[in-house]
């Protein structure tokens, strides 16, 4: 394992967690906006 | 004016408990404070004794002069189990910085019928013997401003007359007094104004007489109060009441 | 405030030095982590001077988790925390209270540890024992203030012991390490780098979190449910 | 802070372009170091992380404070989306650190005061999420938050003086060659967007959960 390796694995690791966290977040993001639209148009019909 | 409610709501999480309630409570008087199950009587009076925070209105303590000393008795009854009468009447009282002789002390047993027990300990007392030394803990340091809680919950008849003796020498000391009670008919006699939480708001607070005069017109909720209504309790989810 | 801190103390002490609930149940855990750590060598086989001094602390320290967790645990029993919410006396009286008895049982408990240590994990007290005492008084005062604050912090919550530890543990790591030098120290007689660089920081580390404890209590321990 | 939300996917966008830059900086621009040799260039990427980690923190101290001093909300929800993202960056430089360890001293953990500071950090910091993710009435979890947020923060530099003079390892200070310090100034000032963005898109995430819980409130007192 010569050290350029070392490097390209620690930038791997580094982006994918990166990427990793940012996806949980974009995927948390989805649902609550989903769940507010829902409870808008609910309040609609009840106005 | 002794405490001054402007406007207060409360939420308890996302559910609203009352909202605009303005109530004044002065000097030597017995307020009863009234209200079905879940309608946040004792809400209300945690709020007046600083114990919890509105979520909106505001409160003013004697006109903002100096701090108003304050009595609180709740469902708890703050006792240390392992601790003897004597021992905790001694405690709570030196926390409010009450250097009594023995003497006001064994006194003050007398007065609610538990010298006989001052050396026992609290954890082997029966519900009754622990909310009269609950009232003894409350009544003892004399506060300017008495919160009571149902303090008639757990007390016989005869407990009950030394419960109504100390609310009236408290009143001829010049406390103001706010008594959360479930039976409004048979205290009303002792009270000078009613105050009733029905459907989240202050349904009526005013003088007993105007209240004997309008009771037909109130709604029926708040009057037909029935004591500790298990049923409603478990459904309304464990809420305060 | 101190004499309501005095009066809390006096009365947490009586009830906990009482049939033994809450004293004793934090020293045993504590004697019982040194014992089973003296498992680890063989027979005969004396631990490193470094290693019992960690053992001692962390023992203290998970003595001192049970310690606060019980000293609040007391006004949860009949709501006695909204009695003392109403005292007149400021709010920072019930944490000077709760931590000067959680010092003297800290204490209490450290002066069986010790002598566990020597005879479970085979060490010896050189002739550095002043550093020693130096150290474990700094450090308790440093643990309590902080216990203290974190204790109340953890009430009415469930699993209030394991939440106080993973929280607790992590933020004494300066006072640990600096116990566990001096400690090691006592044990070897011998000393590296120079000792007033850890209490250098011990002292730090306790003004601060006295500081904070008082500036911060109040905002923790109050009768909301 | 609501109107910088738009900002966001700008933000991402610019510092993905700049990170992009900065990896030809490293690896072409920054000299190879003399004593450490190419691994050293781990570095580069090792330091932003751990640096805004630790500028998260910092900003869930003064968000506590403020909330203590306020009571609004907002400073609570700042707080606890400064300290998620502060945890996931110190994480990854505890990560590219032990990388870093391994290739120049060849073991995965040494008594570094920087690393070990980061690793106590990322044990605090996890503690205070996990006192964030128990439900508890909304305003008592924001103020024990609060509370934990100062002290955890106060807590940092007594971690590092005293892993400091734990450590008997003191890595060798590297001269920084003058090219060395534009690449690590490059590399900081560029990831300060990606942090910016990142906090921008977690704090719209928590507000959004408070809308959808006000919302709910809302209905609820209508139909009362």
């Amino acid at each position: 394992m010569n050290s350029y390796e070392w490097i390209l694995y620690a930038g791997i690791a580094v982006w994918s967690g990166l990427g990793l966290y940012l996806a949980l977040l974009a995927h948390k993001q989805a649902g609550l906006s989903r769940r507010i639209k829902q409870l808008a148009r609910l309040m609609e019909d009840e106005r | 004016m002794l405490l001054q409610l402007r406007d207060i709501a409360r939420f308890y999480g996302s559910r609203l408990v009352f909202k605009g309630v303005s109530l004044g409570v002065r000097r030597q008087s017995v307020t009863l404070l009234a209200g079905a199950n879940g309608a946040g009587k004792s809400t209300l009076l945690k709020i007046m004794a600083g114990l919890i925070r509105p979520s909106a209105g505001d409160i003013l303590m004697d006109d903002g002069k100096e701090a108003v000393s304050v009595g609180f008795l709740g469902h708890m009854t703050f006792l240390y189990p392992e601790l003897s009468a004597m021992e905790n009447l001694r405690f709570w009282a030196k926390l409010h910085r009450l250097a009594l002789p023995l003497s006001s002390f064994e006194d003050m047993l007398e007065r609610v019928d538990l010298s006989a027990f001052a050396g026992e300990k609290a954890k082997s007392f029966s519900r009754g013997m622990a909310q009269r030394l609950n009232l003894a803990r409350v009544f003892l340091p004399r506060p300017a401003l008495l919160l009571l809680d149902e303090p008639g919950t757990g007390l016989d008849t005869r407990s009950t007359a030394i419960l109504h003796r100390e609310i009236a020498s408290a009143k001829a000391d010049g406390a103001g007094i706010v008594w959360i009670t479930h039976s409004l008919e048979d205290d009303i006699a002792r009270a000078d104004t009613v105050a009733l939480l029905a459907d989240r708001r202050l349904a009526f607070s005013g003088s007993v007489e105007d209240y004997k005069r309008r009771r037909g017109a109130l709604p029926t909720s708040a009057i037909e109060a029935r004591p500790d209504d298990v049923n409603t309790r478990m459904a309304g989810g464990g809420e305060p009441c | 405030m101190l004499k309501a801190a005095l009066l809390i103390a006096s009365k947490d002490l009586r009830l906990t030095m009482g049939r033994g609930s809450g004293l004793l149940q934090a020293l045993l855990l504590g004697l019982l982590l040194i014992f089973v750590f003296s498992l680890s060598l063989t027979p005969g086989q004396r631990m490193s001077a470094q290693g019992a001094a960690a053992i001692f602390w962390m023992a203290s320290a998970f003595c001192q988790v049970l310690i606060f967790s019980t000293l609040y645990g007391l006004e949860e029993i009949n709501g006695q925390r909204q009695g003392l919410v109403l005292a007149p006396s400021p709010a920072q009286g019930v944490w000077l209270g709760k931590a000067l008895a959680g010092l003297c049982l800290l204490v209490a408990s450290q002066t069986l540890f010790l002598p566990a240590t020597i005879v479970f994990l085979g060490q010896e007290i050189s002739d550095l024992w002043r550093l020693g005492l130096a150290i474990v008084i700094i450090g308790d005062i440093g643990i309590v203030a902080i216990g203290s604050l974190l204790g109340a912090l953890s009430q009415g919550q469930s699993a209030r012991e394991s939440l106080l530890s993973i929280v607790l543990f992590p933020l004494l790591a300066p006072l640990f390490l600096g116990g566990i030098r001096i400690g090691s120290a006592v044990f070897s007689g011998k000393l590296s780098e120079g000792a007033d660089g850890w209490f250098g920081i011990a002292l730090a580390f306790d003004a601060i979190f006295v500081a904070s404890a008082l500036a911060l209590f109040p905002s923790v321990y109050n009768a909301e449910e | 802070m609501a109107g910088l939300y738009p900002l966001a996917p700008f933000l991402a966008l610019a510092g993905g372009f700049l990170l992009a830059a900065c990896q030809w900086l490293i690896l072409v621009y920054a000299p190879t170091e003399a004593t450490l040799g190419l691994p050293q260039k781990i570095f580069y990427l090792h330091l932003p992380l751990a640096w805004w980690g630790l500028f998260s923190f910092f900003l869930v101290f003064i968000a506590s404070g403020a909330y203590l001093a306020s009571r609004k909300r907002f400073w609570d929800v700042l707080a606890g989306a400064a300290a998620e993202i502060g945890l996931a960056l110190a994480a990854l430089a505890l990560i590219s650190g032990a990388i870093w360890a391994k290739t120049s001293w060849g073991l995965w953990w040494t008594w570094d005061a920087r690393l070990t500071t980061t690793l106590v950090m990322c044990f605090i910091y996890a503690g205070y999420l996990v006192v964030r993710g128990m439900d508890m009435q909304p305003d008592r979890r924001a103020r024990i938050a609060a509370v934990l947020g100062i002290v955890a923060f106060l807590d940092v530099p007594l971690v590092f003086f005293s892993a400091r003079l734990w450590s008997y390892i003191h890595p060798p200070s590297i001269s920084l060659e003058p090219e060395m310090k534009h690449t690590l100034v490059a590399c900081i000032a560029s990831f300060a967007l990606l942090w910016l963005g990142l906090l921008l898109f977690r704090w719209r995430l928590a507000q959004d959960a408070i809308n959808l819980e006000e919302t709910t409130k809302e209905r609820l007192m209508r139909r009362e």
